[in-house]
């Protein structure tokens, strides 16, 4: 039962990866392609998190992939910030 | 086990320290540390000469677990050489640099030079030997930098890339001798090394390495420059000692480790690559417009004499006939470290009190440095291999190896170089010793010394004094594995 | 995990490594390269760690891809606007890709003669024997700071060389501007995270992957991180402190190795009893010393609290 | 031998060809170091699947050493290179 959950969680994940990457290469502009990437890898990688912390052997190991997953979150969330930043007051400049 | 083989080299590193906290420090500590180490360097003289080798485990560990440190002969006088350059370099530098803001800089880097030449000396083991040979690349470069000029810069970025480059090369070679014969120690992959393709690969790779690193020709293009361009101290630890410690290497590897693989092949390509040395590196000093590139492309040639010794080498089988050329060969070496060193420092006096060193404009330069002009004299005298230079012995012992031996064709070089020798030589002379007046120049008192110490050790001791050194050496002309 | 996923996963770790530094020599773009090289590093960490070599990953990681990626991308930004070079088809490039290819040919005709042949236990025999005598229990860490000791302190003496050398070079870049908000934020909390990771990686570096120059990698990490957010000094000390901790990473491991001397011993041979300790001792000192200098080495010049002027006029110099 | 070191051996050879070429055949510093840099791997990569004794069985921890020693002279050298690099540009300016 926790292996299904498991296969179907990480399965979903990696569609979300699959949805980033495609819109990574695919999509027309900066920001959209910005919105891509960080939202569906921090989805897909949430969903990864949560279908290994399931299999995971103590509690100690669920906090280790929670704490990766935050950590992701905060430094892929300032990072799209700051290109999208950079990318904006380059536009402004004639 | 004998830990003056680690106080040899942590007497510069340790030294190196309060220089770079305490940066107003610099010129006695340093002083000081050249001083110990070359007390230290000749007390290792002695236990080598009374007790043939001396080894020490760091960590106290198995040989092939630890690293093995390690001093015969060969590395205890190239050991006394650095330390007696160094020394004088040392003296010459705290004059050179005074004032100058680069002093603070220089002081800390020389240390680590010295430390990274004396650990390269008595390094046992294949893997230390590429940390040292980083250490040193990188700090000879760091050095080279100190002259700030544009031309100085260029120069130690090509350097710097040329030295990595030399560097991977050994390590690859490194890796392939630690996957075919799980270990590290020379005395240990000696033992289980055979005429295998591992063997062969890695001697191409780390020969190509140190060829690259000893400015061998044609992968000598980097030289002149870099020693060109370089402060005089520093170019004379360039061209004396640092060439001559990848040359150290190449020649232990060859004799130590890969003999069983090393045919007459690779030391025929070794001595044809030094034949083309000593005709190029000569012919180019002959033409250079410039006191220090005249000493570099010298040093070019010289390195080409020291490969001329390989194929005599090989070709001599063990006996006192090898154990004279190869005490030759060594002499040469220490010869040429110690004249190249008082050269490069003879040139920088010239240098800044001329304020330039286009070889044209400095005639009768005599009449204001009648010191500096006779140093650079005995310095040629020992670089062309005139009577009673420790150059003379060397090229004798090569010449009458050579004839014996029955190959021709290094007697040819050899005296094709040492004519071209002459002529560059006496070429300088002639302008210096001329009669025209030199208007008067900074004045230099103290700086003069240095030189002409190290210059009348090539040019009168080394050839006069130098009957020891066969007594030392003999035993390690013999290829093979060593204890 | 080995059989036919596994194997799927090699290859194609394989290929990526080999499609990224081919993509890195190839590209064009400063920028570009630099970004794929960082990408390579990353790679290259998880092939250690599926090679069984996690110390190594990490240290990949954090100063191989993480740190010198830092140092690339700021040298990248300097030479913005410098027209790219053509770097193929000049003369001789057929001639170079020979040379290459036959370097390559020749590590794999050697490795491939010798391998098969050769004893796979190698030294890792002795090391397990003596394993209990080295005062920890990773195996990489008893190579690193026992059994080879020495090269490890001249390792500490190389990145000092290159620390002297960058200061020698000239000053520290020009500081960045004032950092968004939201940057500064996110430095204020990761940071202390970064402090602790490192110190715990030096702890658990006894028995466990990790170890000084991951712990240093990282505390370096905050200070660039520092930078990055508009913090001038990147979280160095000024002056004597400065200078102390960048020589005390080879002062320490000297002290230690030349004192046991005193007791009879060989270099570096510590007390079997007190191994653990002075281990942890010298890595601690080597720490900072590694901190300093990969933040110095990111600064790009002699940071301008190496010497304060104060501190200057004391020493002598004018 | 196991295939994956078979896989990975090949790889590093490659990745130093690939290495030895980029540094010859470069002008631009920075390609020249990221290039030396990829020469290292490849050698690294040797070294470290040499050491590699097949899923779950301990590696020789010797070229493991080897190479955490390789990668910090490696980063020494690339930080020295680089300030080289900003100097000498610097110098052109003036």
């Amino acid at each position: 039962m926790t292996d299904l959950l498991t296969l179907l969680l990480v399965g979903t994940g990696l569609l979300f990866y699959l949805a980033g990457s495609i819109g990574l290469l695919r999509l027309p502009d900066l920001y959209t392609r910005l919105h891509a990437l960080t939202k569906a890898d921090n989805l897909g990688l949430g969903l990864l998190v949560a279908g290994l912390a399931l299999q995971a052997e103590n509690p100690a190991a669920v906090l280790k992939l929670v704490l990766v997953w935050l950590l992701v979150l905060a430094a892929s969330g300032t990072g799209a910030h700051l290109i999208a930043r950079r990318a904006r007051r380059g536009e402004d400049r004639p | 086990m004998s830990n003056l083989l680690a106080g040899i080299v942590a007497l510069p590193l340790a030294a190196a320290l309060p220089t770079l906290v305490w940066p107003g420090a610099g010129r006695p500590l340093t002083l000081a540390a050249a001083g110990l180490t070359l007390a230290a360097t000749l007390l290792l003289l002695g236990e080598v000469a009374a007790a043939g080798t001396v080894t020490l485990v760091p960590g106290g560990w198995t040989t092939g677990l630890g690293i093995v440190l390690r001093a015969d002969g060969l590395s205890a006088v190239l050991l006394a050489m650095t330390a007696m350059v160094a020394l004088a370099a040392t003296l010459y530098a705290g004059r050179y640099f005074a004032g100058d803001p680069a002093e603070r800089h220089f002081w800390p880097l020389w240390l680590l030079l010295l430390t990274a030449l004396n650990a390269l000396f008595l390094a046992a083991d294949l893997f230390n030997l590429y940390v040292t040979l980083e250490l040193l690349g990188l700090a000879a470069v760091a050095l080279a930098t100190l002259a700030g000029t544009r031309a100085a810069l260029e120069a130690a970025l090509r350097y710097l890339l040329v030295g990595l480059l030399g560097s991977m090369a050994y390590l690859a070679g490194v890796a392939l001798l630690y996957a075919a014969y799980g270990r590290l120690d020379l005395a240990g992959v000696a033992a289980a090394i055979g005429p295998e393709p591992a063997a062969a690969a890695a001697l191409a790779l780390m020969f190509a390495g140190l060829l690259l690193k000893t400015a061998a020709f044609p992968l000598h293009f980097w030289l002149p420059p870099a020693h060109g361009s370089a402060p005089a101290p520093v170019s004379a630890a360039l061209s004396a000692l640092v060439v001559k410690a990848a040359f150290y290497l190449l020649l232990r590897l060859w004799l130590d480790l890969f003999a069983p693989v090393a045919g007459a092949g690779v030391a025929t390509l070794l001595g044809a690559l030094g034949a083309a040395a000593v005709l190029w590196g000569s012919w180019q000093a002959l033409r250079a417009s410039r006191l220090k590139l005249l000493a570099a492309y010298s040093t070019v040639a010289q390195v080409g004499y020291l490969l001329l010794f390989f194929p005599l080498l090989a070709a001599l089988p063990p006996g006192p006939a090898r154990e004279a050329a190869f005490g030759g060969l060594v002499l040469l070496a220490l010869t040429h470290g110690f004249a190249k060193a008082g050269f490069f420092l003879a040139a920088g006096v010239v240098q800044r009190h001329a304020g330039h060193d286009r070889i044209a404009e400095l005639d009768g330069t005599v009449q204001r440095l009648p010191v500096t002009s006779f140093t650079l004299a005995l310095a040629g005298v020992a670089l062309i291999g005139l009577p009673p230079s420790g150059t003379f012995l060397a090229k004798w012992q090569l010449l009458s190896g050579a004839i014996g031996a029955g190959f021709w064709w290094p007697v040819a070089v050899v005296a094709v170089g040492t004519l071209l020798a002459c002529a560059y030589v006496f070429r300088l002379l002639g302008h210096l010793f001329g009669n025209a007046v030199q208007p008067a120049g900074r004045r230099l008192a103290g700086e003069e010394l240095p030189p002409l110490l190290l210059a009348l050790a090539a040019a009168v001791a080394l050839g006069l004094f130098a009957a020891p050194l066969w007594d030392l050496l003999a035993p390690l002309s013999a290829p093979g594995p060593r204890p | 995990m080995s059989g036919p996923p596994g194997l799927l996963l090699d290859g194609l770790l394989a290929l990526l490594l080999l499609g990224l530094a081919a993509a890195v020599i190839t590209s064009r773009e400063p920028l570009r390269g630099v970004i794929l090289f960082i990408a390579f590093g990353l790679l290259l960490a998880l092939v250690w760690a599926r090679l069984g070599a996690p110390d190594v990953a990490l240290a990949e990681a954090a100063i191989g891809a993480g740190l010198s990626g830092a140092l690339l991308l700021a040298a990248a930004r300097d030479e913005r606007g410098e027209a790219a070079q053509p770097s193929t088809g000049r003369p001789g490039t057929v001639l170079l890709a020979l040379l290459a290819a036959g370097f390559g040919l020749v590590l794999a005709w050697a490795l491939a003669a010798s391998l098969p042949a050769a004893d796979p236990v190698r030294l890792a025999g002795a090391v397990a024997e003596q394993l209990p005598r080295s005062g920890v229990t990773n195996p990489v860490t008893a190579v690193l700071l026992n059994f080879r000791a020495y090269d490890t302190l001249l390792e500490l003496a190389v990145l000092l060389v290159a620390l002297l050398g960058i200061n020698a070079l000239g000053a520290e870049r020009p500081a960045y501007g004032p950092a968004p908000a939201l940057l500064s934020g996110l430095a204020g909390w990761l940071v202390p995270l970064l402090l602790l990771t490192g110190a715990y990686l030096l702890w658990a570096g006894a028995h466990a992957p990790g170890g000084a120059f991951q712990a240093g990698a990282l505390v370096a990490a905050a200070g660039v991180l520092l930078r990055l957010a508009g913090v001038r000094a990147a979280g160095l000390p000024a002056g004597l402190p400065l200078r102390l901790a960048a020589a005390g990473g080879v002062g320490l491991f000297l002290a230690v190795g030349l004192a046991v001397t005193l007791a009879g011993n060989a270099f570096l041979q510590y007390p079997a009893d007190a191994a653990g300790l002075l281990i942890l001792l010298i890595e601690s000192a080597a720490v900072a010393a590694i901190a300093a200098a990969l933040v110095i080495a990111f600064l790009g010049g002699e940071p301008e609290r190496w010497s304060p002027p104060r501190d200057r006029s004391r020493s002598g110099e004018a | 031998m196991p295939t994956p070191q078979l896989i990975y051996l090949l790889t590093g050879c490659a990745l130093a060809a690939l290495g030895l070429f980029g540094a010859l055949a470069h002008v631009s510093l920075l390609q020249r170091v990221m290039a030396l840099n990829i020469l290292g791997g490849g050698v690294f990569l040797l070294l470290i699947a040499t050491a590699w004794n097949g899923p779950g069985a301990p590696a020789d921890p010797v070229p493991h050493a080897l190479v955490l020693t390789g990668i910090v002279v490696a980063v020494s050298a690339t930080a020295f290179a680089l300030a080289l690099g900003r100097r000498l540009r610097e110098t052109r300016d003036e």
